[in-house]
């Protein structure tokens, strides 16, 4: 299975190669690709039918437990044989589509590592696999969403797809740890024996809430939906693949994949019947309103995805069962949907369904495929939409609590797609009119083909319900629900509930669709109240991110010197502070007041002397003053170490002082006057500050002071110096021998030092300075 | 003493002119060496060096060790400040300013740009 | 042996440096010299990194005097590990200077700079001794000091002074740190000073104020929150040969002494410094990459990333369990690689198109797909998109951060590592996808030029899909090498009691 | 400032601030005094120098040995190579000042201050070499077992601490000059 998806990455890989070299026909070997697999996976299809499960396991990263480890059994292939199917079809028919596309080797590339990461995530049996998957699918819809970069309006949709899906990408990494820690394992096929383990243990909630988070973000469940809508920026192909069978349904796959090992406790279901039942019914609401084809398709998409949510959250046997055969309708249809409407779009340039009428005449496969798609959409027998509505129907019905409100919400769902399939299946296409749009070209078999082959599939799933769908769900729903369940799908309805709702749903959809352009005409004036919903708060907390980042930032990076300062002096002061408080030793200070009386005369002099310079260094405005009386700090400060025994130290100190003055006059006629720039209070603020550092060095050069120091560093230089270090002179024969790496460390420094100044005033960059 | 020298190191620091943080900053150097200094023993008298004749240094004697830290340190000292002050001098020269509050150019925010359509 | 191995990658950079000085006039010779240094830098880090891999933790005594009394040099898995993600950039950042850098600069010192700076990084990462290290740092940091303000153009002075002036402080508060430990030990042997600090009773909150004087000085090195301030100012000023080099290798020099001496030394009150060290990873993190997001300017962003993953280093420092430390290490060198990529690579965009304003920018996308290619490879490494190599760091972060219970933090890294995929893709969006907004000219680089400033990016490319595909190397070293750090006796009995 | 008094004042000095900075750097080991110190010093004669005459001369008169005129033929006879370089001296002593601003930076030989750094640091580090290649630790001292009357014993860390004498000189000198060259 990992060469299955290495290779398949490679040739993805390779497309944009594979372009310059084939040309239009690069849609041959990246079709060929999914078909192969499409083969693949239905060789493994027998024996996983009954109910075996393949694992390969590649060590990847065991040190973390990180493993390419493959899991295939009833749920994954289910997937797997999903996206490969509709794989192989929305590829040739982007090769239709695109055709001549300059970056189309490109799109292939995206299109098809989509696809491979999607399968990869199906097929994971490592959680942690599955999220590098999971994200791989966020990175490579961000690069399909954006495929048509040059327009702003591609790049933010796929900037938000990316930021929400990322989000939930997040979440779910946070909520795999925690799950791994609680189940001690990140094997999925370990897991799930686990799971009391994991619902007992204290951060179960958490991780199941960061869980649904994820799944909801990729699921575009309410309120993270609205990126589904923007994402029909990418290219109607792209549309097609990432609303049918991937990206969305990766946020369902992920709940199925946990049902089993997080489900079956209120916390679990709750949060999904509450997201599902809003999204299903403002997904519905929302797609009625729309003109844009696509719109309608991407919402109609968000209320699906609600009652798949729906489903689970009911959680009962025949609901997941329902739930798996709604997906695979959903994922036959609305590709299906997706690709007609792009072709509609391709052939007339318009997808608004108000400009768009008659073309039943001028787009005949397409308006054949497209009647055939509405009738299964809408649940007409003998499709699979017919039999996939009814069990969701029974599904509600027999739920354990809220039946009815849970029945309500899928018949308003349901009604919506019967007024779409009208929209679509006979407005368009067959409806009279006297202007029918005009067709600029003519839909190749590329553009064709695909969808009568998904609509074909459809009608055979609902023909042989019981050859074809049957063993597939049940194989499926065994994984949802870790046992094994049986459930029967029959064509044929029995005169039950059910039946009638469907009539029901027929006469309602009816006369909704009889009000549908009134709808649409109100529809503008209803736009205000969707500016204040989730996609507005994404804005505002875009743009307040931004704005709000430029003020802390400007506040925080102010560019004065002196207020960083100030922050890393204060911050100093108050850690030093904070590391004292309370039990720090005390300063003893009688004993400090002992050695002050020890001093001696001099030195006293001395003192004075740097303190009455350092004043008088404040007040003096002449800048040769300055400069002087710091050369006299500076030499009191090496008499001082001339006083205590460190001649070198002195003699250093003395003719560095030298060479700063003499520096410092060299520079100082460059220099302009001397003023006192800044204001009377905040000087005060800043000797405070001041004050406040002086004394907390003062008081920890005490505090060290008052431990006697044993140095044996001392006594080893003062034994050995000589004898060893064949010096007399213990601080050269330190900084020569014991500790020469110093030096050579200082040197360093210094010649750098000279190479800086040299460079700073002999090389002159132009003005503005350029690379 | 220490303490002052620190204390009035960073106020000049603090100051907007160049040649106040330059003069704060040798004082904060200096304030730094005396540290170094005073940390290790004070000792009178006695240098870190071995009399004539004898093979050990006799006590008391001074401890070479904080010594010879504070020579590296001096030098290295030295040169970075010798560094900035001609990087004072050529900023002067080229920017004409002598106040540090001029000099936030580098920290500004240009209008920020946002993803909307 | 080891005497020799641990010198290597200082001598290796001093000789270059050397050499380039005596030839000061001749800069095609001085390419020769560093050429050959960096590549022998990088030889000498791998059989370095060989050698202690094989046997432990090495060490040498210059001057040949015995352990606390001379200076040590020691090599353990995490320092080797650090000088090899440092030669491979230095190595990298030379290659692109070759092209990426106006001659003069070259002329005035570039090179030996280069290499001395190169030279200070090893010694920081080698010195087994206190006092030794701050030389070391203080070689760097003249070195720096230099590189940014080397050219002398207006922002640049700008934000040396700032850059100066904050460093300089900083290392005042480093030498007084050094200061105080010797006045409380009396040794300034690292391993002497760990075995000293733990016997030392009483002293405990001495100890830590001394810990706090290393913590803000090696903050403000590391370009830690309320520290930071001159890394934005300063660090898009310079040419990109020299920012480039600049973030990726030296503030990571400072989150090194930071971890260095926070495992060794002072973790006897680990639960003051745990605390504060979350506070500042949190803040740092945070502040850092919304810093980042008010920036239009490509290295704008990126410098204030820098910032933000350094709190991610921090991060892994203050949890505090060999989990974490291996995080922060795999972090580490995924960041040095990745942000002198980055850097690199706003470097060869603005050399095709002469601005580094997202504004200005836009459709290299469309023009150069490989270069897209390489930044979309960086940049969602930096983000943390898997299985590229900062998801392995976050990863190993955000674990060992929920096994300690750390929600909070894990929260504002989790929330952090989405706001820099926002600035990742504000600069994919502006300067590949969105069309240039004025057709100006684009630089006609000869293709010699052209592959020369590609040749580094594509060989760092290579080195992160390296680390990211085939992680486990890397992390089972980080891990070891974790363990080597927070078991300090390994340490203490290797310098020693070899 | 260029008086005849003060510049031969300068030129006696010159000599003597070396002699004494030398007497500095050997004695360091055993008494007060060091490479470090010995370095300025030493530097302080050319310094005046400097600013008396001007860097460039300083430059020229101490620490450029220039050879001028022609390379030394194979096939030429060393006498007539001799007056020939007699001559181009002559006419360069009469043409100096042109001669300065065209052979600025050329001449086969010259010590430029950055030469002394370079020396410096390739002394220092190279004095450490020596306990490399015997198997030692770097930098490890080795002596030589006899006494110089005047020097004291010779070893590698008075190699090293003239390596830093060099480089001290070099660099004050490279400061000072590029400073008043400005």
């Amino acid at each position: 299975m990992l060469v299955a998806i290495l290779a398949g990455l490679i040739v993805s890989l390779s497309s944009p190669a594979l372009y310059k070299m084939l040309g239009k026909w690069l849609f041959v070997p990246m079709a060929l690709l999914p078909f192969t697999l499409f083969i693949y996976f239905c060789a493994f299809l027998p024996s996983v039918l009954q109910g075996h499960t393949f694992t390969s396991e590649y060590r990847w990263v065991p040190s973390l437990y990180i493993n390419l480890h493959f899991y295939l059994d009833g749920l994954s292939i289910f997937f797997a044989l999903l996206i490969t199917a509709i794989g192989t079809l929305v590829m040739v028919y982007a090769g239709g589509y695109l055709t001549g596309h300059p970056l189309l080797g490109r799109f292939y590339l995206y299109l098809s590592f989509f696809m491979m990461s999607m399968l990869g995530l199906v097929l994971s049996g490592n959680i942690f696999c599955m999220f590098i998957f999971w994200e791989l699918t966020s990175i490579s819809s961000y690069m399909l969403i954006g495929f048509g970069h040059e327009n702003a309006a591609s790049r933010y949709a796929a900037l938000q797809a990316l930021l929400v899906t990322g989000m939930g990408g997040l979440a779910l990494m946070a909520g795999l740890i925690l799950i791994g820690n609680a189940g001690n394992s990140y094997s999925l096929s370990t897991l799930l024996t686990r799971q009391e383990l994991i619902q007992s243990d204290a951060l179960y909630l958490p991780a199941l809430l960061l869980i649904l988070l994820a799944a909801f973000t990729k699921s575009a469940q309410f309120p993270f939906h609205f990126w589904l809508p923007n994402a029909m920026a990418a290219p109607t192909p792209v549309s097609a693949f990432l609303h049918s069978a991937t990206m969305v349904k990766a946020g369902i796959y992920l709940l199925a994949r946990f049902n089993p090992i997080m489900g079956g406790t209120p916390e679990w279901q709750l949060p999904l019947l509450i997201a599902g039942s809003i999204s299903a019914v403002a997904g519905a609401w929302l797609a009625l309103q729309q003109t844009d084809l696509k719109a309608i398709l991407a919402y109609s998409t968000i209320s699906a995805l609600g009652i798949l949510v729906l489903m689970i959250g009911i959680g009962t046997d025949k609901a997941l069962a329902a739930m798996l055969a709604f997906l695979l309708l959903h994922a036959l249809n609305k590709c299906t949907l997706f690709l007609i409407a792009g072709s509609i779009d391709h052939a007339t340039g318009t997808r608004d369904v108000k400009l768009l009428q008659g073309l039943g005449k001028s787009m005949r496969p397409i308006a054949i495929a497209a009647s055939l798609v509405s009738l299964s959409y809408a649940g007409v027998f003998p499709f699979f939409g017919f039999i996939s509505k009814e069990l969701l129907y029974e599904a509600t019905l027999e739920a354990e609590s809220n039946a009815p409100v849970s029945f309500i919400i899928v018949f308003v769902s349901k009604v919506a797609s019967v007024v779409i399939a009208f929209v679509l299946g006979y407005r368009l296409f067959w409806r009279t009119s006297t202007a029918p749009t005009v067709v600029r070209h003519p839909c190749g078999r590329k553009l064709y083909m695909p969808p009568l082959v998904l609509v074909f599939l459809s009608l055979l799933f609902g023909l042989l319900p019981s050859q074809l769908a049957t063993p597939l769900l049940n194989s499926a729903s065994g994984a949802v629900l870790s046992r094994g369940i049986q459930v029967d799908l029959h064509l044929l309805p029995k005169f039950s509930m059910a039946l009638l709702n469907t009539i029901f749903t027929f006469i309602v959809g009816y006369l909704a669709y009889a009000q549908h352009n009134r709808l649409l005409n109100v529809a503008p004036r209803l736009l205000p109240l969707y500016n204040t919903g989730p996609e507005s708060w994404y804005q505002q907390a875009i743009t307040g991110l931004l704005k709000g980042s430029v003020k802390l930032t400007s506040m925080i990076q102010s560019g004065y010197l002196r207020s960083y300062i100030a922050a890393i002096v204060l911050v100093h002061v108050g850690l030093v502070i904070l590391s004292l408080w309370g039990e720090g030793p005390a300063l003893n200070i009688s004993t400090r007041l002992d050695q002050l009386l020890d001093v001696k005369v001099y030195e006293l002099v001395l003192l004075v002397l740097m303190v009455g310079s350092v004043f008088f260094l404040f007040r003096t405005r002449s800048r040769l003053t300055s400069i002087a009386t710091m050369g006299i700090i500076g030499f009191s400060v090496a008499l001082l170490y001339l006083l205590f025994g460190a001649p070198d130290v002195s003699a250093t100190q003395f003719l560095i002082e030298t060479l700063t003055v003499v520096l410092f006059v060299l520079v100082l006629h460059r220099l302009p006057p001397f003023r006192f720039l800044s204001h009377r209070y905040r000087r005060y603020k800043y000797i405070i500050l001041s004050a406040l550092f002086g004394g907390m060095m003062t008081y920890v050069l005490l505090l060290v002071k008052q431990f006697p120091l044993q140095s044996e560093l001392k006594a080893y230089y003062g034994e050995h110096g000589y004898m060893l270090g064949r010096g007399r002179n213990l601080v050269n024969v330190i900084i020569v021998d014991f500790r020469a790496l110093d030096t050579l460390g200082e040197i360093t420094v210094l010649a750098v030092t000279a190479l800086g100044i040299m460079a700073l005033l002999r090389l002159r960059a132009e003005k503005g300075g350029k690379l | 003493m220490v303490g002052i020298l620190f204390g009035a190191g960073l106020y000049l620091i603090l100051h907007r002119h160049f040649f106040k943080l330059i003069l704060g900053l040798m004082f904060f150097s200096l304030a730094t060496n005396l540290f170094i200094f005073v940390v290790g023993q004070l000792t009178r008298g006695g240098t870190a060096i071995i009399e004539e004749g004898s093979e050990e240094a006799v006590e008391p004697f001074s401890d070479p060790v904080p010594q010879s830290l504070l020579l590296t340190a001096i030098v290295i000292g030295f040169g970075i400040l010798a560094f900035a002050i001609v990087l004072i001098r050529r900023v002067y020269q080229v920017l004409h300013t002598n106040d540090m509050d001029n000099l936030n150019e580098t920290d500004k925010i240009e209008q920020p740009i946002y993803p909307h359509e | 042996m080891n005497h020799l191995l641990l010198l290597l990658p200082l001598l290796m950079p001093l000789y270059g440096a050397i050499f380039s000085l005596f030839f000061w006039r001749n800069v095609e010779l001085q390419k020769v010299f560093a050429l050959q240094s960096q590549v022998a830098t990088l030889v000498s880090c791998i059989l370095l990194f060989m050698a202690v891999e094989d046997k432990g933790i090495l060490t040498t005594q210059v001057g040949n005097w015995p352990a606390p009394y001379g200076i040590s040099l020691v090599a353990d898995m995490f320092s080797c590990i650090i000088l090899l993600a440092g030669s491979v950039t230095g190595f990298a950042v030379f290659m692109f200077s070759l092209q990426g850098l106006d001659f003069p600069r070259q002329a005035y010192g570039y090179y030996p700079l280069m290499l001395f700076l190169q030279l200070g990084v090893s010694g920081a990462c080698l010195a087994g001794d206190l006092f030794n290290m701050f030389v070391w740092f203080e070689v760097l940091l003249i070195c720096c000091f230099v590189l940014i303000t080397l050219g002398g153009s207006r922002p640049q002075l700008e934000g040396s002074i700032k850059y100066v002036t904050i460093n300089f402080l900083a290392s005042s508060f480093l030498l007084a740190g050094i200061g105080i430990m010797y006045g409380l030990v009396g040794t300034l042997n690292l391993a002497e000073m760990a075995l000293l600090v733990r016997i030392l009773e009483g002293h405990e909150s001495l100890i830590t104020m001394a810990g706090m004087f290393f913590l803000v000085a090696l903050g403000v090195k590391a370009a830690v929150f309320p520290l930071f301030f001159w890394l934005p100012a300063s660090y898009h000023t310079p040419p990109i040969a020299i920012s480039a080099f600049l973030a990726g290798l030296v503030t990571k020099v400072g989150v090194y002494a930071l971890v260095r001496l926070f495992t060794l030394i002072f973790v006897l009150d680990t639960e003051l410094t745990q605390l504060l060290l979350s506070v500042i990873a949190g803040l740092t993190m945070f502040i850092g990459v919304v810093g980042a997001a008010a920036q239009t300017d490509f290295r704008k962003i990126l410098s204030f990333h820098i910032v933000s993953q350094i709190g991610y280093m921090i991060m892994g420092l203050a949890f505090f369990t060999p989990y974490a430390i291996a995080g922060l290490i795999f972090f580490m060198v995924h960041n040095i690689l990745v942000k002198t990529n980055l850097f690199l690579i706003s470097g060869v965009v603005a050399r095709h198109y002469n601005s580094f304003a997202l504004k200005d920018l836009g459709g290299v996308y469309l023009k150069q797909p490989f270069l897209a290619l390489l930044f979309a490879i960086s940049a969602f490494s930096l983000a943390g998109i898997p299985p590229l190599s900062g998801f392995w760091g976050k990863y190993m972060l955000a674990k060992a951060g929920l096994e300690l219970k750390a929600y909070a933090l894990v929260g504002v890294s989790l929330l952090v590592s989405l706001l820099t995929l926002f600035s990742m893709t504000k600069i994919w969006n502006e300067v590949f996808w969105k069309k240039k907004p004025d057709e100006t000219e684009v630089a006609l680089l000869s293709p010699i030029t052209n592959r020369m400033l590609h040749m580094p990016v594509v060989m760092l490319v290579l080195f992160i899909l390296f680390i990211s595909l085939y992680a486990e190397p890397l992390v089972h070293l980080a891990y070891r090498a974790a363990i080597q750090l927070l078991d300090s006796d390994i340490y203490i009995r290797a310098v020693l009691y070899q | 400032m260029r008086t005849i008094i003060l510049s031969i004042a300068i030129r006696l000095l010159i000599p003597l601030f070396l002699f004494f900075s030398l007497y500095i750097l050997f004695r360091g080991h055993n008494h007060p005094g060091g490479g470090f110190i010995g370095g300025l010093i030493g530097s302080i004669g050319f310094i005046f120098h400097a600013m008396v005459h001007g860097p460039q001369h300083t430059v020229n008169t101490f620490f450029r040995i220039n050879f001028y005129g022609y390379q030394h033929q194979p096939t030429q006879s060393r006498s007539i190579y001799l007056m020939r370089m007699m001559r181009v001296n002559r006419w360069r002593k009469r043409k100096r000042h042109y001669l300065e601003r065209r052979n600025r930076n050329r001449g086969l030989l010259h010590i430029e201050p950055i030469d002394l750094i370079a020396a410096g640091l390739f002394v220092a580090t190279t004095s450490g070499m020596l306990g490399l290649f015997l198997q030692e630790p770097f930098m490890t001292a080795r002596w030589v077992s006899f006494y110089l009357p005047f020097l004291g014993r010779l070893g590698t860390p008075l190699l090293f601490d003239t390596g830093v004498y060099l480089l001290v000189m070099g660099i004050v000198l490279k400061i000072t000059f590029v400073m008043a060259e400005e």
